[in-house]
């Protein structure tokens, strides 16, 4: 019996402890008609781990092959073999929320590690030891800032249209069952930025938070300091969102403006974890000091044992579920604390050199790219604010077409604009220290076929 | 020793890793970077070689208790054997280099993967559609609840304002449904740990959207009026919620759909054998009944009549209640969990509700004979149960905390303690089925002598534990004088 | 400095506390026109671990993608994941030899049960803690025969030519230097075994041992228990070369005719070691105890502490090179740890039942296999005697130029035996358990295509 | 606890880890083998589930000290940071799937590698030609003494029947001889480390076949007569081998072929940072000057006009002193020391030298200051030196071993002890280019901690260890009353 360690012998054995005839005995306070028993028929038969693992080799492989410049919010970086080697083990791997604090001083030292660099790379007081991701990390911003904002009375906050529209979807889908609104803000059509005449009009009003992306779904920068300072005049916090890795290279969000962003989120994938089709990421969250008991999640803290020495605990859980239940900051538990640690020994591997190398060579990387690809007849930048390490290029023709034609070839050239934008012929396009000048000639070869 | 550096008390200035990341660039190819938005001072993070990461981690990891160190009978967690296969599978390039946005010609794998898992859980759970898009359990009874708001709506039945909630229930149940805009109505739950049914008939009313319950409970045992609670519930219009944390009692036995209930959600980290990691991540994918199947989260993968595999997503199913992340879900995991579910089978799966019932009921009996006390000592364990030290608590000064302690230094992993709330001093113990005999028969042999122990030594208990990297620490200087990160 | 940790600062306080003023200083010693300083012009630039691992995966890949039935001596097994992602924990990984055995009691306890998983696997009494491999292994045990058969003044051992040519040779490479000759005898060409009548001409004569390869290269059984006892009647050590899977199936070495084999190895690579083009696998090397101190390489013993508890430790050291020097049993010291941890990892995952399945499926794979090919015309075994999981096939066309068109196909079909044993049209072909119903299908079509 | 139980006292007849293997077959799929020749019982293996076999060598694991976890100066043995990256390239599919007999049409992607290993060992070294083959370093040495014979035979040079070798050298050096077929004769070693030239000249002579020597030598001092040397030896008509486990202290700074050596072999699993393995695997190739060129043990990779590879093997090169093992050496272990050779690249390498150097001159001076007594007091360390202990053990009672016992209190694995044997008392440290200067420093503080426990509490230093899974070993018994196999 796979992963059963228990023979007949045993079975005997422990029933007869019990004092029970047979395993079905110990059923019987089940409602007969209920038993499902043999009903699962439309499973297959057990696999042995060969014949499972060949099974998801060749599905692995049917996915495998392509060079991909898709990012718009998950971005491919060179991962440490060291990484995964570490996470994986047993010890981290196999355990589960320190909740016996003495025994878990691992897990705990890590989380107060990662605490400590999150603060430092978006240059904020606390952060928490993970929530799901960056999209529902946004919304429990949104959540939190209402909580936060003692000044305003708003259901409301103010979202940039040039947010990562995934972000704008998850975020809605889990606000909006407390009554609270997101308010648009359009961007420049010219310069793909949210600028602050969009919200000009807003002011008066009452709003708990405006949100900023740094940088925004279309790779561009944002003039952060002044739309913290508008807010900020306003009445409203600041949410931040913003790209780990930009961080190295861009002034992080505790220092936007006079008075930095108040609560930060973003999502932690491109901190040594792999793509994955979408998840384990982890989103992180970090806020101003003063507003640390309205933020949801696991806090550790540093603290002392009996004898004085230095030890980590889980603390502020009056904020959680399982202590405070219906008054809780959120109903999160189980967070995604693999990928966190992973994330911690990623940025302690590549440290404040290593990770300013990998964000420059990204955008490096993107300007080249770019500029190769509209160096091609009829392909255009879109917006013309500084970007990070993503652009959007305009095509003659409709970009579905288009990155249908690049998949055929192996290329997956980045994603549409055109459900979430109207923007029919445009394309979101992202590369990272991880492509080779060949890689980019190969998308360059590929578009111009496509497009010729 | 230097295990107890923090990771940034070896930074040493100018050091770095440098084969783990590309070489610098001259700053003129920064130059589209303005200079007002560049960063002034680089961040302060560690400065150190490959060998002071790879070793520092080395050493923390070793500081923790684990599933694959030692039995973890973490109650309601499911702390069973991740097999390593499934790790190993997950890993595989192939899936850990696709993008969540690759074309679906480029996804086929992947997506008959994921479509495969929804069958297997549809069948198991008796429910007529499922979603893998949550990311945890909790987040799945937000899924659950949304869809019970969702469809109220629909109809315009927009009076439904309480969620009613067992005592007994986790922690999450309460506080999701305040996520979703409800307000909590508790319902007792009686001395034989089955809910008080004449108190839920009484709560039940015009204004109630759903029941969220745990079955078998979170008091470890069976829910025996469950048929009765359904009607109840769903004559007075609401709708039952299905937490999932305990599914692993009656796998293969009982199906929530086949007990009436609407939606459920399933930790697969705790069924499906998926690593807990240190606290995460887990995936709480959501089944629904047929009146449920137009708000199911997406995306959710599908399949077309030529065999092959898309996505659905909001566009086309625009009843659901929409993404609850940016991509499509904790995918690594539910690869795990599509691994094991491939390696057990129909026979497995069967068997887990039977050999994780069978260990705790012979647990829980080999740990009355040694002197403990049952919360409900008439009741079957299902694949849990609940002890009360109360007794000691009084008598011996000694309470479930120390000996959960104490369990430390005996190399087992504390139960949990404290919850259910309804029952003083406990222990939530749930052994799983892949524990040997000998392994149970090595907790209550550690139990027997710690409750000796209490008897004789109880101040050396209350000191407990010994044998750990720290002491007992201070949570309340951790509350109070708040550190959470580190600085020079 | 990749792997470097020391900054400039560091170096001038370690060069001032050595009272040196540069580093090229502490080679003053060296003779200055010796110094090669700036010489290794040959050496390319260092790459960061990203490039060097882009260069290694398309190298890798280049050899991927075919389906192989090459056996003769190195097999292919499914690989439980626990196996190497335990093996390559730092703790098992990056430890040296036990020398403190008070910090290595992992190691020595997974060689002591090694040692016990060997014995039981070839019912022999002792065994050591590995040798290089099983080819090096047999010479290792030939060296050892003329120390341990006191009855015999000969420097002389017969081998069969049945034996893995290539233990054979590397036998030869390194014992001719102690001037220890192989005498070859023959094989039935009509069986593929060794027949007792190819021995009757050397009764009487004086040889330290007889070799016997259970079972033999060809994939035939031998009759191990009439060819031990007319060794043991003649004076001779027997020495066993056995394949350990199929040790679950086959009678052990321990319980060949009378007395049993006295020294037994082989390859320890297909219990649960990958291919890996050659290595690192492990020879395995056990005996009767009255031999154990002729034994060569690290052998563990179980003893107590001060204060009486269990450990283990490094014993009979008195016969190793670092004690004994020129008077030791052999030279080896670094010897095969990890792959014998991890064959002790798979041997405990598989236990008796899964490994016997794991031979029953390889025997019974390979039967099909030939089945299905010599059901192709022209194609027909070579030889009569049962074999166990290999197999030798005669071909219509020689070996060489089938066994290229078949790769052409992505199929390996085996190994030609035309260069060692002149049998032109002969291919030796292995199927296991890994081996599925659609792969020998695979080889089936391919080998119709290439012989039509 | 169970930590200390073996494998074998966790079996339980009928257990088994189902899904590790295929399922049972009918005997008769086993018809063909004849009765006689099946074996009658089942091997007592051990019968355990998976998660059983998972935690109990996850448990063993943690009772090892290792380089991911200690400082771990074990002179000679080089034990440097072995880079993660590199086990991960080794463990590619591609690699660990391909069968060592594969043919060339699908080797070429792990012959290209080999073949510029080859070549980069060439450079780095000075030789004229490597071969991979050898296992370890004492099957280079083998290989290389082979080759020194079957270069004098082939001459007809037979009167060659002794090797000499320095008193200092490792003990495969001398057995490595023996199985050649050599005579050993021992070179006594000078007050200051380097060789007694006299004696050497004196011992060279019509039956020197050739003289073995490592430099910088194990007494971790650089033989400064090496030219004499080699000019005495190669008057006398005998060959120059050289032992290249120390050739970390020289990578880049003078390389063996240069101060006129014939033939040498390198440790990878030392000098390019490949993992000990709790004891290997290693790799040993041999590097040859031109006149030895024609014996390189088979096969090497060879690359042809058009730029593809292919395997020199016995066939064409006929005067090679053959195979050494069945296939082609460690390639597992050749292809971490190729990712180790690309990733430091030419400065790399030289730095390997300096810094290997600088930390063992460093840590040697920082020692003396804390009342350690050097070996050699007048020389520069090379990557290595050698403290005595001759004094404590005489005046306190406190040896080499009992400092080395008590450093693991100390969570410091103990340097290389009573090696070489010339030096009573003594460590061979050797700290590598890859630990910090903190790293160093923490070992210094232990060093003079235990050198104040040896003056106030001798008879506690002898009793060392205290912190480790065991106290110190009764090794007597371990030898008088073999006990090499659990039984039960
Ligand atoms: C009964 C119960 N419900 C819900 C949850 C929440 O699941 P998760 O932690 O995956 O969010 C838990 C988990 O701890 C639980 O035990
Ligand atoms: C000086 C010296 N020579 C030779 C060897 C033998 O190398 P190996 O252990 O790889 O066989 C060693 C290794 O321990 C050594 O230190």
């Amino acid at each position: 019996m796979p992963y059963i360690p228990h023979t007949p012998d045993d079975v005997r054995a422990m029933l007869d402890a019990i004092g029970a005839d047979s395993i079905e005995d110990l059923f019987d306070e089940i409602p007969a008609h209920l038993k499902a028993a043999g009903k699962l028929d439309a499973l297959p038969e057990g696999l042995s781990e060969m014949d499972v693992t060949r099974l998801m080799n060749e599905r692995a492989a049917m996915d495998a092959g392509a060079v991909s410049f898709i990012g718009a919010g998950a971005y491919q970086h060179h991962i440490p073999a060291a990484v995964w080697e570490i996470a994986t083990r047993g010890e981290f791997y196999t355990a589960y929320t320190p909740y016996q604090a003495e025994a878990s001083q691992g897990t705990l030292q890590v989380i107060y590690e990662f605490q400590t660099l999150m603060t430092r790379l978006t240059a904020m007081d606390v952060s928490n030891a993970s929530v799901y991701d960056g999209a529902s990390g946004l919304a429990e911003a949104v959540l939190m800032s209402l909580r936060a904002n003692r000044k305003s009375k708003s259901r409301k906050v103010l979202v940039p249209a040039a947010l990562n529209p995934r972000y704008t979807s998850a975020t809605q889908a889990i606000v909006e069952n407390q009554d609270v609104a997101l308010e648009t803000v359009p961007f420049c059509q010219e310069k793909g930025q949210t600028l602050i005449d969009a919200l000009k009009h807003h002011e008066g009003e009452d709003y708990a938070a405006l949100v900023i992306s740094q940088p925004n779904y279309f790779g561009s920068l944002e003039e952060v300091d002044a739309l913290t300072d508008w807010a900020h005049a306003n009445g409203m916090l600041v949410i931040a969102v913003v790209n780990p890795t930009a961080m190295a290279l861009i002034t992080p969000p505790g220092e936007w403006g006079e008075d930095g962003a108040d609560i930060v989120v973003g999502e932690g994938q491109p901190l040594g974890v792999p793509l994955s089709s979408g998840g384990p990421y982890f989103g992180f969250m970090c806020c101003k000091q003063k507003y640390v008991r309205q933020m949801p999640g696991r806090i550790i803290g540093r603290t002392v044992d009996m004898e004085g020495k230095q030890g980590f605990t889980l603390t502020l859980q009056a904020r959680e579920q399982h202590i405070r239940r219906s008054k809780a900051t959120s109903n999160i538990c189980t967070n995604q604390g693999l990928a966190m640690t992973a994330a911690t020994i990623y940025t302690s591997l590549l440290g404040p050199d290593g990770l300013t190398n990998v964000a420059a060579h990204s955008h490096a990387n993107t300007q080249v790219l770019a500029d190769k690809l509209t160096a091609i007849d009829g392909v255009e930048r879109a917006f013309t604010a500084p970007t990070f390490h993503e652009v959007v290029l305009t095509l003659p023709k409709p970009a579905g077409e288009v990155l249908a034609a690049l998949a055929e070839k192996d290329v997956l050239g980045g994603v549409s604009l055109a459900t979430d934008y109207d923007m029919d012929n445009a394309i979101l396009v992202n590369a990272t220290e991880v492509h080779s000048e060949q890689d980019l000639q190969l998308f360059e070869q590929a578009l111009k076929e496509v497009l010729a | 020793m230097s295990e107890t550096q923090l990771i940034f008390q070896l930074s040493h200035p100018g050091r770095s890793a440098t084969s783990q990341a590309p070489k610098a660039l001259s700053d003129d190819k920064l130059s589209a970077i303005p200079a007002h938005l560049r960063r002034k001072q680089k961040p302060a993070l560690p400065e150190v070689s490959e060998m002071q990461v790879v070793r520092h981690y080395t050493n923390l990891s070793s500081k923790n208790f684990a599933i694959d160190k030692q039995f973890y009978p973490l109650g309601s967690c499911t702390m069973k054997y991740n097999p390593r296969g499934a790790n190993r599978a997950a890993m595989l390039p192939g899936f850990l280099n696709r993008h969540p946005l690759a074309p679906e010609s480029h996804s086929q794998g992947f997506l008959s993967c994921m479509f495969e898992l929804q069958n297997f859980l549809k069948e198991v759970t008796g429910m007529k559609g499922v979603s893998l898009a949550p990311m945890a359990g909790a987040q799945g009874e937000f899924a659950g609840v949304a869809m019970i708001r969702a469809y109220h709506e629909a109809r315009g039945d927009d009076e439904r304002t309480e969620i009613l909630i067992p005592e007994a229930a986790h922690g999450t149940n309460p506080a999701t449904a305040v996520m979703c805009g409800y307000k909590v109505r508790e319902v007792p739950v009686g001395k034989d740990g089955d809910v008080d049914l004449e108190a839920l008939k009484e709560a039940c009313g015009p204004q109630t959207a759903g029941l969220m319950m745990t079955n078998p409970s979170t008091c470890g045992v069976f829910e025996r009026q469950i048929e009765a609670i359904s009607k109840a519930v769903h004559e007075a219009g609401g709708l039952l919620y299905y937490d999932g944390a305990n599914l692993n009692a009656i796998l293969g036995k009982v199906r929530p759909g086949d007990m009436g209930f609407d939606v459920i959600h399933m930790n697969l980290h705790k069924t499906f054998a998926t690593p807990h990691g240190g606290g995460g991540p887990g995936a709480g994918p959501v089944g629904v009944s047929e009146r449920l199947l137009p708000y199911l989260p997406t995306p959710m993968a599908g399949q077309r009549d030529d065999g092959s595999y898309h996505w659905i997503d909001s566009d086309t199913l625009d009843t659901s209640i929409g993404h609850l992340s940016a991509f499509m879900g904790n995918a690594g995991v539910l690869l795990r969990a599509y691994f094991y579910a491939r390696s057990l089978g129909r026979e497995g799966m069967i068997r887990v509700g039977e050999f994780s019932t069978l260990a705790a009921n012979y647990l829980l009996k080999r740990l009355e004979a040694v002197g403990c006390t049952a919360a409900y000592p008439d009741r079957r364990a299902s694949h849990e149960f609940i002890l009360t030290f109360a007794k000691e608590a009084k008598e011996l000064g000694v309470t479930a905390m120390d000996i959960a302690k104490r369990l430390l230094d005996y190399n087992q992993h504390a139960p949990t303690t404290y919850f259910p709330l309804l029952v003083p001093e406990c222990f939530l113990i749930e052994p799983t089925e892949t524990e040997s005999k000998e392994a149970l028969d090595e907790f209550v042999d550690a139990m027997a002598a710690i409750l000796e122990e209490a008897r004789t030594e109880p101040d050396m208990v209350k000191e407990a534990p010994f044998t750990q990297p720290v002491r007992r620490l201070d949570d309340v200087k951790a509350a109070r004088e708040l550190d959470l990160t580190w600085s020079e």
